[in-house]
């Protein structure tokens, strides 16, 4: 190779983007209000979406509406009858309790489904889709089938655990039973849902990390535990967000499936408030009873994007 | 006289439709009513749960988006009137009508649960109630009777359990706000009131005696899981002949019958009696204009020629029971009747409720649909067995009472 | 503590043949060192052995084994990876340990091997950090303090001192050496050093396009180059070559015909030859007396290097460079009297390139 | 040797194990409703469930009758497919700069719409979306949908944008890059999978849910899963017909699904540094 | 095409101060290299100029220009970055011409340049591959050819050559050169090849912990050390250091007591100090013949580089190493007379290692 040779052409390179511009436009600063204008469009969408919204439920929840529709206000008196009503008290023990047990369930599966579907590469498309399939299905849907299903006298659950001998249940119409059944619905139906999004996750964790860890010696399941579930950790908190914040607001199924019974045994907060805004049409107690599950979330969202943090690498 | 149905040619008129048999069967003259006026409709047909939701929404925004609505008055009349969501049609069904439209023919029970503080807020569309439906083969076989009274029905779920051990003798609605439509029924039959001196009257005597009957019906005889109960399993129960007896709505019938397999086996009756006879619920959906509509006037329109006769009969022929009996007469209708032996007795055990029944369902406050809340609380805990009966009762008419004292 | 047995191996990605069919045996407790340019195959051949890259034929045997399909976890062989691989959510001290911990070690041996590894690679004060906030370096010594603190059956090294300074890296190597000899240990260690590959390897791979060029002792590598790639690739600058006849019973350049002064040996081999080319290190030429025998050069460049002065000359259609003392203070454009220092000459067959004995 | 091969089988048949398992467990009630849905009505409800039967199609037929299906359909596909653009639009974006910036706030606030009962904002919003007259706009919709996307797509790939190597980004802005052009040239691709994902979610949701349809559209614009309800209620529960509606309804997600899967590819940043 | 000056510029992650204080200025046009132990700050001031990390403190000047907060995309300077950062998704070629399409080069220039960047670095091969499908050192090679396609006004190179083989390293270095003194463009390179350093650099800057130790020329910073640091880190193998002390009016090894012949001018200052380290570099002993002035060593070691022996004996406490003529033959156990040649002993202040003038 001659010594000497011309690589770039000793013109300097032309049409330098921004090279023009004015000094202010070129600096960090200026980066930094970049990357504000990549985030203004959906920041100020959300707000101009839910500001009014929020204001106008916040304001009801300082009204009473008399029997006959008129309004006054109320000050605190909403939120007073809130600590008073042990039906709100009820509600947020049955939201807490399902919300727990379905986010633990769905996590665990998730994440077990999701590395079943990534280890089996081969899978064609249509059939994966068929494993996420429970979640594409309209949640009412879903509960109006399983209503069938688990029905004790003409569904097929019973029907299935009589013919293997065991005994039958009365799955939803069990005041014991009914969370952990809807908890086990809910699931089957979410489960794949967080089930994709880990496995999205799974595609974009670093690959050369398990070549060292085979060099290493980790087993499949060390591998799991000490690579996969730590470099993974801040998709799946992610999705414990996702699915906390519809998770706390359960609704769909239960609807459909119980209407908060039997009793009151799976009443839960969002059902509550839901019946008391728009069958009893108490509106400045709704409003009051939604807000607080609105915080509830909200609180819990900000304690999840702590873990976030902390377990990001 | 001076009617003339073609006065608003050109408007449009929207409805907002429960999306139910009842609609169903009148939208399928949607393009009668266009003719014979010029008119359009715009239908927004929805589930009534989603419905009622759209309607609060329409309503409390002030939107004169709706000019036509179902409505129960049964359920909701009292709050919608109270809201004032209803305009009153009092005056336009009197003078705006044309000279076939015979108001006067029109279920008067059912006119008068449509009218609030004077005002007539919905027309009828049609007429229902829950029926006792039963199976008159399992019925010969355990040498049973059709049931005359309560106790009857009680005595022959007793027989049929032992008689036949794998059909549910009985079965009717457990869920908690469906109970109130059946139990209603109940409780009039043996003589209780909702209220009485403005206070909830549940534990009065009365009133726990249906209270135990019902739940002993239900728990002692009916299916495992009962509680989650409502129109859908029931029909489903009883359609897959797993079911001796079922107390559920009239609507039900063509959901019950699918499949042909309990045409030939069913009986159908009123409720039987109890101390006090016969005291069927009886309800209908009502159409009303929306107070908020800026053209009551052009919407009475479609009011009128939806539950005119004509219209009404021709519903009757899809198997909706009319809330007229005239039309109930009608020999077109009859025929359809006579057609099947348990439309007969549909529409025998429809008569019955036309004629003596009470629209009651829960309480006549503002506050129902919450009030059925409280009725079917207390009934599950009964069925569950989670509280004795007085303090099932007590703790319902405890609650009720604060819900009255609201009103 | 195991042998490695290479036999008839290749290796495909796709269509693209990287290794056609290699054969190779490294003792139990040997030192290899893998040389050769970029893109030969040394990586793929090491991650081969490792376990990590499928063979496409042939047969791979650690010990007595033969481990073709053996997953790489159960081959008991610690890497430096070329890229490190650190796992990015461990601490320094945990990447170190982690391989420890799987094997069940006690937490005390554990965390004295680790002080140890992390002691001789000068990354102490990290030992609480994640990969993310080190240096190359330091990412680079954490990569090696991975494998050094086990114990096992081979090591496989691949360039595991490239981004480390010269002194640092004097250290480890020795360290390496060191450790070598202490834990018996079968090593292949891949450079681009070529101090580093002379000083540590009991043998040399010289590979090229995957196929071994020559495998011997570094002495034997550097002063018997197989053949003219072995030659020109080892030594650094590389050997300088000129295509040579003999003519008139005396050797001369085939280009410019300057007479090049042979001793007898290369001598009487380039008669029976006829032609060939004729290898000499830079190091190798010795300055000779002005008009005793030699090859008259102009200096074009001159490159001093503290302890010695590279000169760069043209010679017989090419560019050439010889290694002189500083002490001479060659400048651009003096006219030098250059010959080769006797029995450091090479001959290759100008053909195939292999040596000429 | 032969231990480790077979542990290599054994891993492997583990697997398709799990496979089975998890396949039963998951398509078990879809086979359910999909078989349902070529039932008779009182088939559905029959007890023991019938597993043979002779298939029909009439609660096609009938969907097809009584429902504009066809059409809802299509408004549901203008919405869904409008507000998983503006979610995509709009979250992508955002997503890359929390992600840069560490600077959360804004990824929390955008599920704010999501914390809150849906309920909370049928009021509202038909208020404000009837101030400037668009009730029934597909605009409202998709507007009211975004409200859902929006977040999903955020929160899905901050984890996805979190796992590309920093340097990468610093490699494009010595290149000359702008923000705005390393998140298209560079971020983008890199996160197809994470990209594919929320597209998948964002469409799901998206596409079943119907409380704001239920204010917002009209008889016009009505969306095929609010449809789906009038299937269930007193006198007119048919079973069969809402199976093939709930089959028909999560044929497209599926559809999408299937096509969208290709670009959950892995390992793309294989060999892009050392470290 | 533009000075680099650097203000008090310090930087800190957190509370650990990375760099202290430092100025430094880089004229236009000039090649510097930095060199320093792994860890010292050099990646962090490339990525500093480069825009990559803010400055904690101080000024930054490109130009007449202070560009403290100017983004990276705008300061227009082209960068190896130590661990590549290759595009994952694009191919080789995509990865090269990225930066020129952003610049609306037209098509056909960027081919060319490609092509030409692409054939100095031997992977014309690749052009199509993704960088995964690339052996480590073609990977550096495609950084490197994302960096040379461009025309900037300084480039920054963070030791690109670390892994490739001596032979290709040779020629890119100097193609490298070439092209700075084609282009006239400022360059920066951060090398931990000595030699690298040397032939390559205008001037190198010696870091240590974020501070300079010396900046000058190559002869200067090898032949005249600033301090002991900057000794015993330039050169390979390193200078020797050996406590020495005035007795007698002769300079004696503080340790062992052995008389070191020193030439008059360090003699001098050594007098002056009292006691001093004196560093001697290993090519810088000569042997001396047996009887005459000299210290008597005991070869612990022979390394044969082939070009040189290297030889290893104790002293003074310490390990010390020389290199010899291979022609000597050293053998271990042989006892070797040496000393130090003429002129080329260093003495260091023995508390604070600034060189005693
Ligand atoms: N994010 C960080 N947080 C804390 N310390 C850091 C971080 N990044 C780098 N450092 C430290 O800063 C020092 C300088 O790092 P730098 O990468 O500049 O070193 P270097 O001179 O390039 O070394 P090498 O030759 O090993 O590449 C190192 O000691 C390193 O540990
Ligand atoms: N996935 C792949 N697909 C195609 N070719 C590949 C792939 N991986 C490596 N190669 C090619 O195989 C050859 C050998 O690669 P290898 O990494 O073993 O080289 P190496 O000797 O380690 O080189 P270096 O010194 O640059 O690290 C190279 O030419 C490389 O381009
Ligand atoms: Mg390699
Ligand atoms: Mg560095």
């Amino acid at each position: 190779m001659p010594a000497g040779f011309v690589l770039a052409g000793t013109q300097p390179d032309r049409g330098q983007e921004h090279m023009s511009d004015t000094a202010a436009t070129l600096t960090q600063d200026r980066q930094k209000l970049e990357m504000a204008a990549l985030s203004a469009p959906a920041v100020v969408f959300t707000v101009a979406m839910i500001a009014f919204p929020v204001v106008y439920t916040i304001w009801l929840g300082f009204q009473t509406f008399s029997t006959t529709g008129k309004q006054s206000f109320a000050g605190l008196a909403n939120y007073s009858k809130l600590i008073s009503d042990v039906e709100f008290w009820h509600g947020l023990w049955v939201t807490i309790a399902l919300f727990v047990l379905s986010l633990a369930l769905q996590l665990v599966f998730g994440i077990w489904l999701a590395l079943v579907l990534f280890h089996a590469k081969r899978l064609p498309g249509i059939v994966r889709s068929l494993f996420i399939s429970p979640f594409m299905m309209p949640p009412v849907v879903a509960g109006m089938m399983w209503l069938v299903i688990l029905d004790p006298s003409l569904g097929a659950a019973n029907y299935i655990l009589q013919s293997v001998g065991l005994p039958p249940s009365d799955w939803l119409a069990s005041p014991t039973w009914v969370i952990p059944t809807v908890a086990l619905i809910d699931s089957w139906q979410w489960t794949p849902y967080v089930a994709l999004i880990v496995l999205g996750g799974l595609q974009s964790l670093p690959t050369s990390v398990y070549e060292a860890a085979q060099i290493d010696g980790a087993s499949p399941f060390k591998t799991f535990q000490r690579i996969t579930l730590p470099l993974l950790l801040p998709t799946i908190v992610t999705a414990a967000i996702l699915r906390s914040v519809d998770l706390l607001r359960f609704f769909d199924i239960i609807y459909i499936t119980t209407q908060g019974g039997p009793g009151n045994s799976s009443n839960t907060l969002n059902v509550y408030g839901f019946r008391v805004g728009f069958e009893f049409f108490n509106i400045g107690y709704a409003s009051a009873l939604m807000l607080t599950l609105t915080a509830i979330v909200f609180g819990a969202v900000l304690a999840f994007n702590r873990l976030r943090g902390a377990v990001a690498w | 006289a001076d009617f003339d149905w073609m006065k608003f040619k050109g408007k449009t008129v929207i409805f907002l439709a429960n999306n139910n048999p009842v609609s169903q069967a009148l939208l399928t003259y949607r393009a009668d009513f266009e003719k014979l006026t010029g008119m359009t409709l715009k239908v927004d047909g929805y589930q009534e749960q989603q419905m009622r939701q759209r309607l609060v929404t329409v309503m409390n925004a002030n939107s004169d988006e709706v000019d036509v609505y179902m409505t129960l008055p049964s359920r909701e009349g009292e709050q919608f009137a109270a809201a004032g969501w209803y305009a009153d049609l009092t005056a336009m069904a009197k003078n705006d009508v044309a000279k076939d439209y015979d108001p006067a023919g029109l279920s008067q029970a059912l006119l008068k649960a449509a009218t609030f503080n004077g005002k007539l807020t919905s027309m009828p569309m049609n007429l229902e109630g829950p029926i006792f439906y039963y199976r008159t083969d399992i019925f010969k076989k355990c040498g049973l009777e059709a049931p005359k009274t309560i106790k009857d029905v009680e005595a022959a779920a007793e027989k049929i359990k032992t008689c036949d051990s794998t059909v549910t003798p009985f079965v009717s609605r457990g869920l908690k706000p469906a109970v109130a439509y059946t139990f209603s029924n109940m409780l009039h039959n043996i003589g209780g009131t909702y209220m009485a001196d403005g206070k909830s009257n549940l534990c009065s005597a009365k009133g726990k005696e249906a209270l135990d009957t019902y739940s002993r019906l239900l728990r002692d005889f009916g299916p495992p899981g009962v509680v989650n109960y409502s129109f859908q399993q029931i029909s489903a129960l009883y359609r897959g002949g797993r079911a001796a007896m079922a107390f559920e709505s009239s609507n039900e019938l063509r959901t019950v019958m699918e499949g042909g397999a309990r045409l030939k086996d069913t009986g159908l009756l009123p409720f039987p009696a109890g101390d006090a006879g016969q005291v069927p619920t009886t309800i209908g959906w009502g159409m009303a204009v929306s107070s908020h509509s800026k053209q009551p006037d052009v919407a009475w329109y479609f009011v009128q020629w939806a539950t005119s006769p004509e219209v009404q009969k021709k519903m009757a022929l899809q198997g909706i029971a009319p809330p007229r009996p005239s039309v109930a007469n009608d020999p077109e209708y009859r025929k359809w009747i006579d057609e099947e032996p348990v439309r007969k007795e549909w529409q025998a055990a429809l008569d019955v409720l036309a004629t003596k029944g009470s629209s009651e369902v829960g309480y006549p406050i503002v506050a129902n649909p919450q009030s059925r809340e409280f009725i079917g609380q207390a009934v599950q805990d009964l069925i569950l067995k989670q509280k004795p009966i007085d303090q099932a009762c007590a703790d319902a008419d405890k609650a009720l009472d604060a819900l009255i004292s609201l009103n | 503590m195991a042998s490695i047995s290479i036999r008839n191996l290749t290796k495909r990605y796709g269509n693209f043949t990287v290794i056609p069919d290699l054969n190779l045996e490294v003792a139990d407790h040997e030192f290899v060192v893998f040389v050769g340019p970029s893109g030969c195959g040394k990586s793929t051949l090491l991650r081969i052995i490792a376990g990590l890259e499928p063979i496409s034929s042939g047969d791979l045997y650690i010990g007595d084994k033969r481990v073709n399909g053996v997953q790489a976890a159960h081959r008991d062989i610690a890497m430096v990876f070329q890229d490190y691989a650190l796992y990015p959510h461990m601490s320094v001290y945990d990447n170190m340990s982690f391989a420890l911990e799987l094997r069940g070690t006690p937490k005390a041996e554990i965390d004295s091997r680790v002080k140890r590894a992390a002691a001789l690679l000068h990354i102490e004060p990290y030992l609480n950090r994640k990969p993310k906030e080190l240096s190359g370096g330091q990412r680079q010594r954490v990569a090696m303090g991975r494998a050094i603190v086990r114990n096992p059956k081979a090591f496989l090294f691949d360039e595991p001192l490239s981004n480390l300074d010269a002194k640092l890296r004097g250290q480890v190597r020795a360290e390496i050496k060191a450790l070598s000899q202490e834990l018996k240990t079968t090593m292949v260690f891949v450079t681009h050093d070529q101090i580093e590959a002379m000083t540590m390897a009991d043998r040399i791979v010289v590979l090229q396009s995957g196929t071994i060029q020559q495998y011997d002792t570094p002495e034997t590598v550097y002063e018997r180059p197989a053949n003219q790639f072995v030659a020109g690739f080892i030594g650094s600058p590389a050997m300088n070559f000129f295509p040579v006849e003999w003519r008139q019973e005396r050797a001369v350049l085939s280009e410019g015909g300057a007479v090049v002064p042979l001793d007898g040996e290369p001598a009487a081999r380039l008669s029976k030859a006829g032609s060939a080319v004729l290898g000499i290190r830079p190091e190798h030429f010795a300055v000779a007396a002005d008009g005793a025998d030699g090859v008259a050069v102009t200096i074009k460049l001159v490159e001093p290097l503290g302890s010695d002065t590279l000169i760069h000359f043209d010679l017989a259609g090419g560019s050439a460079i010889a290694r002189v003392d500083p002490a001479l203070r060659p400048k651009v454009g003096d006219r030098i009297n250059l010959r080769p220092q006797p029995g450091k000459t090479h001959l290759f067959d100008a053909a195939n390139g292999q040596v000429l004995r | 040797m032969n231990d480790a091969a077979n542990t290599d089988r054994w891993i492997r048949w583990l697997n398709t194990l799990q496979l089975v398992i998890a396949g039963v467990l998951i398509m078990a009630p879809t086979v359910w409703m999909v078989l349902s849905s070529f039932k008779p009505s009182f088939e559905v409800t029959a007890y023991p469930p019938t597993l043979t039967f002779s298939p029909t199609l009439d609660n096609y037929v009938e969907l097809t009758k009584t429902t504009p299906f066809l059409s809802y359909a299509l408004n549901s596909l203008i919405v869904t497919v409008g507000s998983t653009a503006f979610g995509l639009l709009f979250g992508i974006p955002a997503a890359f700069a929390v992600s840069w910036t560490r600077i959360t706030w804004p990824a929390i606030l955008t599920l704010a719409a999501r914390m809150a009962p849906g309920t909370l904002f049928l009021l509202p919003w038909y208020v404000m979306f009837r101030q400037v007259g668009m009730i029934g706009s597909y605009t409202a919709l998709i507007l009211s949908h975004a409200v859902i996307t929006l977040p999903i797509v955020i929160w899905v790939l901050l984890p996805s944008f979190d796992a590309i190597p920093r340097s990468v980004f610093e490699a494009a802005q010595v290149d000359g890059c702008r923000v705005a052009r390393i998140l298209w040239r560079i971020a983008m691709p890199l996160v197809a999978s994470g990209i594919a994902v929320s597209a998948i979610l964002a469409f799901v949701f998206s596409w079943n849910y119907f409380l704001f349809a239920l204010v917002l559209s009209n008889g016009d614009t009505k969306t095929l899963i609010a449809a789906a309800f009038n299937f269930i209620g007193e006198g007119s529960t048919q079973w069969g017909a809402l199976m093939a509606a709930a089959t028909l309804i999560a044929l497209p997600p599926l559809v999408l699904a299937a096509l969208v899967q290709r670009w959950l590819v892995s390992g793309l940043t294989l060999g892009a540094v050392k470290g």
